[in-house]
């Protein structure tokens, strides 16, 4: 295929680069373009009209603006991987080698048979899927919704995994501005002049807004050259930041804003090591909106049709991108930007052959203008159709007096007048206001720090606008403590901006398009008004009515006001739908940043974490850390096997378990004791120096919240572990009961979690080990340091060491703790040192299948939905004192003794496998909801007894041992009968903790 | 094994460091104690503790704010000297104390101004006119809790982070304050 | 030409003939009678939906529904549409299925489309404490005859081959599926019982707020509202989001917070995504509309709000979660996020019951599982109160309940609202 | 939303996490309606649309407990205190310490 020329460019105009051509293809198609171009200019440049097709009916749709409200030229931008569904023409910035693909058609664009369903359109009106599709019932999911769900959406999202990366940013400033036409740059040149920090955002790639646009003099010179000067200047300054390609998307409380940064998206491929976007958390004392305003469309028959253009974005393409929309334009409208039009039109040679006004009485030298250039004047009139079934090949004009013409043409450029873009003003709550003079919504009360300027604001002269701006910018300056600096606001004029408000050609003989992107048409608004959805947001929820990519910025407006006319209220009563963020729509990967994959949450290591990986761990995520599972030794070909040699080395020699991702909190104060006794339910402050106590602490609604030991260092010095779950939630419970409940305490926290590397010495031969690396002269023998003991020394010549004497093994045991950089060390030593007495690391699940051994509660059984009785901790609750979760732990709910209690089972087939979440039910009873008497918390298959045990929530737990039950598991197939026993399954008497 | 080797190999670049030749205590007020503690603290060090988010450098030490009524405070290693006990007992009875030396991995990045990575980076307002010599954040970034401080004399910044997170939280560090 | 009433394919073919022009309103703009027999505050899903209810099923006729904007303008409208039934606990898990029966005869008996699409939803789990948490909850329905199936990785993979499972953080696992569970054209719901409440003769009185009762010896005798006094012999509460706001009018205070819970949607999008999916490890779930949206949420913010609308770091969050699930969709955009007033009861679970008034019945505290229980939730209210007592499947609902330590916590959050 | 921290400064609300009304105060477990007013404590919520008075903990900064004065409405916040300071106060005022 050939390249084709750019035969619609303008010699001498625009503000593009010619020194640099870019390569792009669309649909295939290869075309040249040049830099400062986007995909909308260098399409229309190269004689490109019909881009999309219409997600409904699929009607041909070219171009209708050139910003980011666009919703006619939506295209698949890129490809593979980084396939960009829905993407703008109109902002996206050519580059070269782009690629983009029309969406929504099949099997072609020029060939859509979709467009079938224009033909049914008398039947696919506003909300007829809500009257049929529904029989037979089972028909839905089966045919009709996949038949919908096949012609939803637009483009296609990429297969595969996005793989560009994304960052995220913070920024703080004295005053954020947000937009750079003429407002915007003045408020953020007066501010940058009196010395604040000022951020100037813009979703352009080019600063200055309009000023790019439109034919203006500011200061005397051409308004670009006026935007060029400031922007110099402002870079000049320090406390300056210019960020172009970037949309503020949403304001948040507080004065904070998010934006997104296109970093990487106006090049093919992010260069290594740069994002291909950047979230930014802009955090402003104050905040200038100059967004300034978007023009709004008339709904006419087949306004939809490429060729009809918004007069604004003809314009845009003539002055800035140096493109001729159209051969031979008719222009419409409602007010004085028609006659901006023309002159542009004529200037850029580009025949008119109409202006077409609903207004009486144009100005004077608008009608000298167009007689002197033969372009007809139609006063009173609209043009009340399109005609061209792919493009517009005339306009059908119908005059004052009723009489119909068609004027021959390829272009309408059409405006109904402006929008301010108000939305970002009313993101926290605030609701704009209609202005009938202005015929627009204008912002309403506005958050604190907040100002708009501009035509933002509705004040659309250029010179208004330029002062607005400056005054705007001066007042934020001073309320953030600057001083003004004398700052001259550069000459220029203000346009006539006459408006008389008209929404819509009630004598179009065809289709007329409120929102063209979601093909909702005037007829449409008026069959929701017939059924009864009048209210705005009912209009637009059974309509779809500015639900689609550009969130009705074109259509919004017009379809409320049509709305209004048929019920016959203000469209000040009538009121607005609420704007959301984002302000235009914001990539997904954007918003999480580098926050994805295995970064998605931070990976947290105990101090022997690299020992653990030397040695072949398994690892498996606990929360945020990463634990050994277990050790496989070579031959082990399964887990369980692995799992069951550590259990037995624990029982038979000795094992080490690293236990650093324990809760560590040092408590400290003449009334810690005192403290203790009120968090946990059991007596602390008796606890004697040198020893530990187990201890449950319950949340205050009388529910367990956490176990763990304390331990005692002197009379003001406790040391407390927590499970590795509730660690955090622990001490932010601690540390509401010191500070808001017993203030008054002389009570001190430090958490000390990361301090300590600590590691269970478990088995028979576990004193005979450590006795290998405590330094003398401390006594490890059973009688200096017995059960339950705990003592400061030192380890491994010299290193200080907390040493407790625990179990949760159920064997003789020891924790003993290092300084977190000794652990690594610590560690291997104890293999080193217990090579000898048989030792061997253990993980996880050995502590795991031990604890279920031993009867412990962890985890599963400690939910959240336990009380200290269930888990058969009941007894350990003091009568002596009060303490957090008492009072509410006797409400009859949770002090009924017939609640489920935690107990243990053996499947009466030893050779069955148990399973967790399993329910119980009476053996012969039916598996219905009332004979659900609990399930099973915990399993594991314990080598000690050489069958699985389980440990489960029963009713009744206490009287019914040796009763079998069944426990029922049906979504894994997994029924076994099993035999209630106690929780202990090894060592009942407890004995081998003591020896 | 590659992301250990990595790990050392740059936590040797000469503008990154781990200060792992201090002593860190954190003391925090006794009940009531606040002002014959800080009378004691100027006895000893010649400055008050800070009561604001401030780190203030005397008598050998570096008093960093770590909370209502809390400090770190930050001496070097001496052969034959144990920080943590000495200040034990001239404290005694006023704070409490505990070593917390190996609680954090103390991260330097010997740089006068923060590179614009780091400082937009940062939750805070790391401007340098907003963080100032001696200024104290406690804060998180990344999803990682850090104390940050700006050495009173003005020529690097510290960051503390919890040592069980240190790896992650040393690879943003490298990335961000290039 | 004569008004059509009854929905059919016949009748949309017969009104695209005579270009849709004889269509009536779904409901009537009704304006109040002094006295009504029942008064529904609230005109959201629930509301109406008793309204329908009362008037089809228990036989009351003389209704009005009272509500302050317009109908549906609560949480119904502003929803991600999601319909289940795989609740965990006993006192949940026979309302929300019957909730489930009824929307799967719904279209037929509203002769109204709402989209109920059992598509399937997939809970996934991400380590083996997790999975045995969902095979309890699994396991829980099939002993209540509810769907659920427990997958694992294979089998999930095969349903979602495109999920992150390869360079995960956290792992899938498997997941708990329920095929029956699905989504729900949301506004419709209001729309269609709207429609078939009206054609039972009930009085939809949009744009009035209710100011206060009138209550006297114990007893409500209606309703003070900005369109004038209402008497009433029964008034049921059903203005979750504001629960706290009216019942304060009639002197109660409740064991309710308000929370703000935002929701997203992206640009339509050609459909990939069958079912609704939750991510185990992180804040995000997501089904994709008929109209190619993603429709997706997570968290709630966390504090106290009537404002309608949530702040940035939630929505950092539940993105960060759908990157980390689904990396195919970062280059899919953002449209909309809007937030939404949850009643956040003490437990997580809702509220249908008496209150001391006389005559004055409650019904909210519905935490985000509210639209999935809208057709349950009206029929339970209904029937308490044309009967004054608690529908079977709703004796658990109980205002007392936390007096007397019944709590139903299904995610064992204990009272702190925004942990449920 | 930023939360002006006393100890720390102004800060993203995700620094922080929440808790609830600070206007109810944990009750007398001694006293004989203690039931009754512990009930009312764990689950009686005024929920007030207004300014509130809320518990805040600054999580991952000082630690410190916070009562923060803010409009659920709109989420502007009026006022930033300590927790500790403000429940001495109150205990200050009722003369009891416990």
């Amino acid at each position: 295929m050939t390249q084709s020329a750019q035969t619609a460019r303008l010699k001498d105009r625009g503000l593009i680069d010619r020194s640099q051509s870019l390569t792009f293809t669309f649909d295939g198609v290869p075309y040249n373009g040049y830099a400062g171009d986007t995909l909308a200019s260098a399409l229309l440049a190269n004689g490109v009209r019909l881009v999309g097709r219409s997600f409904k009916y699929h009607r041909p749709r070219g171009i209708l603006t050139s910003g980011s409200e666009e919703p006619n030229a939506l295209v698949e931008l890129r490809s593979g991987a980084r396939r960009e569904p829905n993407t703008k023409a109109t902002i996206t910035e050519l580059y070269d080698g782009l690629e983009a693909k029309s969406q929504n058609r099949f099997p072609s664009l020029s060939l859509d048979l979709l467009a079938v369903n224009g033909l049914l359109s008398p039947f696919l009106s506003a909300g007829f899927y809500y009257k049929t599709f529904m029989w037979p019932a089972s028909f839905w999911e089966k045919f009709y919704e996949p038949m919908i769900r096949r012609a939803a959406g637009l483009g296609r999202a990429a297969q595969e995994h996005d793989p560009d990366s994304y960052d995220k940013a913070f920024a703080f400033c004295d005053i954020l501005v947000v937009g750079s036409g003429p407002a915007g740059l003045m408020a953020a040149l007066t501010a940058a002049r009196t010395g604040a920090r000022v951020i100037l955002v813009d979703e352009n790639f080019a600063f200055g807004g309009r000023l790019l646009s439109d034919v203006r003099t500011v200061g005397g010179v051409k308004g670009a050259d006026w935007v060029n000067s400031v922007v110099a200047e402002l870079r000049s300054f320090p406390g300056v930041r210019l960020m172009p390609r970037t949309t503020v998307f949403g304001a948040y409380d507080t004065g904070t804003f998010g934006a997104v940064e296109r970093v990487a998206d106006h090049v093919p491929v992010p260069a290594a090591g740069v994002p291909r976007q950047r979230l930014w958390r802009i955090v402003a004392k104050h905040t200038i909106i100059a967004q300034g305003a978007m023009e709004r469309p008339i709904v006419f028959g087949n306004n939809d049709r490429p060729g009809v253009m918004l007069a604004s974005a003809v314009r845009t393409y003539i002055n800035r991108f140096g493109v001729k929309p159209g051969e031979t334009a008719v222009v419409f409208s409602n007010n004085d930007d028609g006659a901006s039009t023309i002159e542009d039109l004529v200037g850029a040679g580009i025949r008119v052959a109409a202006l077409v006004d609903t207004r009486t009485m144009l100005q004077p030298a608008t009608k000298s203008f167009a007689r002197k250039h033969g372009i007809r004047i139609f006063e009173g009139a609209v043009v009340a159709d399109a005609i061209g079934s792919s493009r517009v090949t005339s306009a059908r004009i119908v005059g004052a007096d009723g009489t119909s013409q068609n004027i021959a043409c390829d272009l309408i450029a059409v405006s109904g007048g402006f929008n301010p873009s108000v939305q970002v003003t009313t993101h926290l709550g605030g609701r704009a206001q209609w202005q009938q003079e202005l015929a627009a919504f204008v912002p309403g009360a506005l958050p604190k720090g907040m100002a708009v300027s501009g035509s933002a604001k509705g004040t659309f002269g250029l010179a208004s606008c330029l002062k607005e701006g400056a005054q705007a910018g001066e007042a934020a300056a001073v309320a953030s403590g600057f001083q003004a600096a004398a700052s001259a606001v550069p000459a220029a004029d203000d346009e006539p901006s006459d408006i008389s408000a008209f929404w819509h050609v009630k004598t179009a003989k065809h289709k007329a398009f409120v929102d063209q992107q979601n093909d909702v048409t005037a007829a449409d608004v008026a069959l929701a008004e017939r059924e009864g959805y009048r209210s705005v947001e009912h209009l637009k929820r059974y309509t779809t009515l500015g639900m689609a990519t550009d969130q009705g910025k074109t259509s919004n407006v017009n379809g409320l006001a049509i709305l209004a006319q048929l019920t016959g209220k203000t469209i000040a009563a009538t009121g607005a739908t609420s704007a959301r963020p984002p302000y235009t729509p914001v990539s997904l990967g954007a918003l999480a940043g580098e926050h994805r994959g295995k970064h998605f949450k931070a990976t947290r290591l105990t101090p022997s974490h690299d020992w653990a990986k030397e040695r072949g761990a398994a690892f498996i995520e606990t929360g945020m850390w990463l634990r050994a599972q277990y050790y496989p030794k070579p031959g082990e070909n399964d887990w369980l096997t692995t799992v069951c040699r550590e259990v037995n080395t624990v029982r038979n020699a000795v094992g080490v378990c690293d236990v650093s991702t324990l809760g560590k909190i040092e408590i400290h104060g003449t009334d810690a004791g005192k403290f203790l006794d009120r968090v946990y339910i059991n007596m602390m402050s008796t606890l004697g120096v040198g020893k530990a106590r187990y201890g449950m602490m319950l949340r205050e609604d009388g529910i367990a919240m956490d176990d763990g030991t304390a331990a005692r260092f002197a009379d003001d010095r406790y040391f407390i572990t927590t499970t590795t779950a509730n660690a955090i939630k622990v001490l932010q419970h601690l540390e509401l009961c010191r500070q808001w409940y017993w203030p008054d305490l002389d009570v001190q926290l430090f958490p000390v979690s990361d301090q300590w590397a600590q590691y269970s010495v478990a088995g028979p031969r576990a004193r005979d080990l450590l006795a290998k690396i405590v330094d003398a002269p401390f006594d490890i023998s059973n009688a200096a340091f017995p059960y339950m003991a705990v003592a400061e020394l030192t380890v491994m010549g010299g290193i200080k060491a907390r040493l407790y004497r625990l179990s949760f093994s159920g064997e003789m045991a020891y924790e003993i703790a290092v300084p977190a950089r000794q652990g690594d060390r610590l560690m291997r030593t104890l293999m080193a040192k217990g090579e000898e007495f048989g030792v061997a690391p253990y993980g996880t699940e050995a502590l795991g299948v031990m604890r279920i051994e031993k009867g412990h509660v962890a985890g599963p059984e400690l939910n959240g939905m336990t009380t200290a009785g269930d888990l058969g901790l009941g007894k350990m609750a003091s009568t002596k004192k009060d303490f957090v979760g008492r009072v509410l732990s006797q409400r009859p709910g949770l002090a009924d003794p017939t609640r489920p209690r935690v107990v243990g089972f053996r499947p009466v087939d030893r050779s069955a496998r148990l399973r967790g979440g399993a329910h119980f039910i009476g053996k012969d009873d039916a598996a219905v909801a009332q004979n659900d008497q609990g399930y099973m918390t915990s399993v594991a298959y314990s080598p000690s007894l050489g069958h699985w045990i389980g440990l489960g929530l029963l009713s009744g737990a206490e009287s019914r041992m040796g009763e079998i039950l069944r426990a029922f598991d049906p979504v894994r197939n997994g029924d076994v009968l099993v035999e209630v026993v106690p929780a202990t399954f090894v060592d009942v008497e407890g004995a081998r903790l003591r020896v | 094994m590659s992301e250990l080797a990595n790990h050392t190999n740059t936590a040797h670049a000469s503008d990154l460091i781990e200060r792992n030749d201090v002593t860190v205590t954190n003391i925090a007020a006794r009940r009531g104690a606040r002002a014959s503690l800080d009378e004691r603290a100027r006895a000893t060090f010649g400055v008050s503790l800070p009561s604001t988010p401030k780190a203030v450098e005397a008598g050998g030490a570096l008093i960093v704010w770590a909370g209502p009524d809390q400090w770190l405070i930050i001496q070097k290693d001496e052969a034959g000297r144990d920080h943590y006990s000495e200040l034990a007992k001239t404290f005694n009875g006023l704070a409490s104390l505990v070593d917390v030396t190996e609680s954090r991995t103390i991260f330097r990045i010997s740089q006068a101004r923060p590179s614009p990575v780091l400082s937009r980076s940062m939750g805070i307002d790391f401007h340098e006119d907003a963080f100032k010599p001696g200024d104290v954040a406690i804060t998180h970034v990344s999803h990682l809790g850090v104390i940050v401080w700006r050495l009173p004399d003005g020529t690097a910044y510290d960051f503390a982070c919890a040592r069980t997170y240190s790896r992650d939280f040393g690879d943003w560090l490298r990335k961000a304050k290039a | 030409m004569p008004r059509l009433d009854r929905y059919s394919i016949f009748s949309v073919f017969l009104e695209g003939l005579r270009g849709q022009t004889g269509w009536g309103p779904a409901w009537r703009q009704a304006t109040p009678k002094p006295n009504y027999d029942v008064v529904i505050v609230g005109g959201g899903g629930h509301g109406l939906a008793t309204a329908y209810y009362l008037a089809k099923r228990y036989g009351v006729r003389n209704i009005a529904v009272v509500e302050k904007g317009w109908i549906g303008s609560g949480n119904v409208g502003r929803n991600t549409t999601i319909v289940r039934s795989n609740y965990l606990l006993p006192g949940n898990i026979p309302f929300y299925e019957t909730s489930m029966k009824l929307w799967e005869g719904l279209e037929q008996d509203l002769n109204y489309n709402a989209m109920v699409s059992q598509r399937g939803v997939l809970n996934l789990y991400h380590s083996d404490a997790q999975r045995d948490a969902y095979a309890r909850r699994g396991n829980a329905m099939r002993l209540h005859g509810i769907d659920a199936e427990l997958l694992d990785r294979d089998a999930v993979r095969s349903m979602y081959p495109w999920l992150n499972y390869d360079n995960a953080r956290f792992p899938i696992q498997g997941g708990l599926l329920q095929r029956r569970g699905g989504t729900v054209r949301h506004d419709a719901v209001a729309w269609g019982y709207a429609r078939g409440a009206d054609r039972l003769g009930v009085d939809i009185i949009e744009n009035t707020e209710v100011t206060g009762f009138r209550i006297s010896n114990g007893k409500i005798s209606g309703i003070e509202t900005t369109c004038g006094f209402i008497g009433a012999n029964k008034v049921g509460l059903a203005v979750a989001g504001n629960s706290s706001r009216v019942a304060g009018m009639a002197g109660l205070s409740l064991p309710i917070e308000s929370h703000v819970l935002q929701a997203f949607v992206s640009e339509g999008i050609k459909p990939f995504i069958d079912g609704v999916v939750t991510f185990g490890a992180g804040h995000f779930y997501v089904s994709q509309s008929d109209k190619g949206g993603l429709v997706f949420g997570g968290d709630i913010d966390g504090y106290n709000s009537y404002a309608q609308r949530g702040n940035l770091p939630v929505v950092e969050d539940v993105l960060e979660g759908g990157m980390a699930l689904m990396p195919r969709i970062g280059r899919v955009r953002l449209l909309r996020s809007w937030g939404g007033i949850m009643d956040m009861s003490m437990d997580g679970s809702p509220i249908i019951d008496r209150t001391p008034v006389d005559g004055l019945f409650f019904n909210g505290g519905w935490c985000y599982g509210g639209f999935k229980a809208t057709p349950a939730s009206g029929l339970c209210f209904a029937h308490l109160i044309a009967r004054n007592e608690s529908h079977e499947v709703a004796r658990a609902y109980r205002l007392d309940r936390f007096r007397t330590g019944h709590m139903i916590d299904e995610k064992g959050m204990g009272n702190q609202p925004n942990l449920h | 939303m930023r939360i002006n921290c006393p100890h720390c400064g102004q800060r993203s609300n995700d620094e922080f996490s929440y808790l609830g009304d600070a206007s109810i105060v944990r009750p007398d477990p001694a006293a004989p309606n203690a039931n009754e007013a512990f009930y009312a404590f764990g689950y009686e919520r005024a929920n007030i649309a207004g300014p509130m008075q809320e518990l805040w903990y600054h999580a991952a900064g000082c630690h410190a407990w916070l009562v923060v004065t803010r409009d659920t409405r709109n989420h502007e916040i009026l006022d930033v205190k300590s927790a500790q300071e403000v429940a001495l106060e109150r205990q200050k005022a009722a003369g009891t310490a416990q």
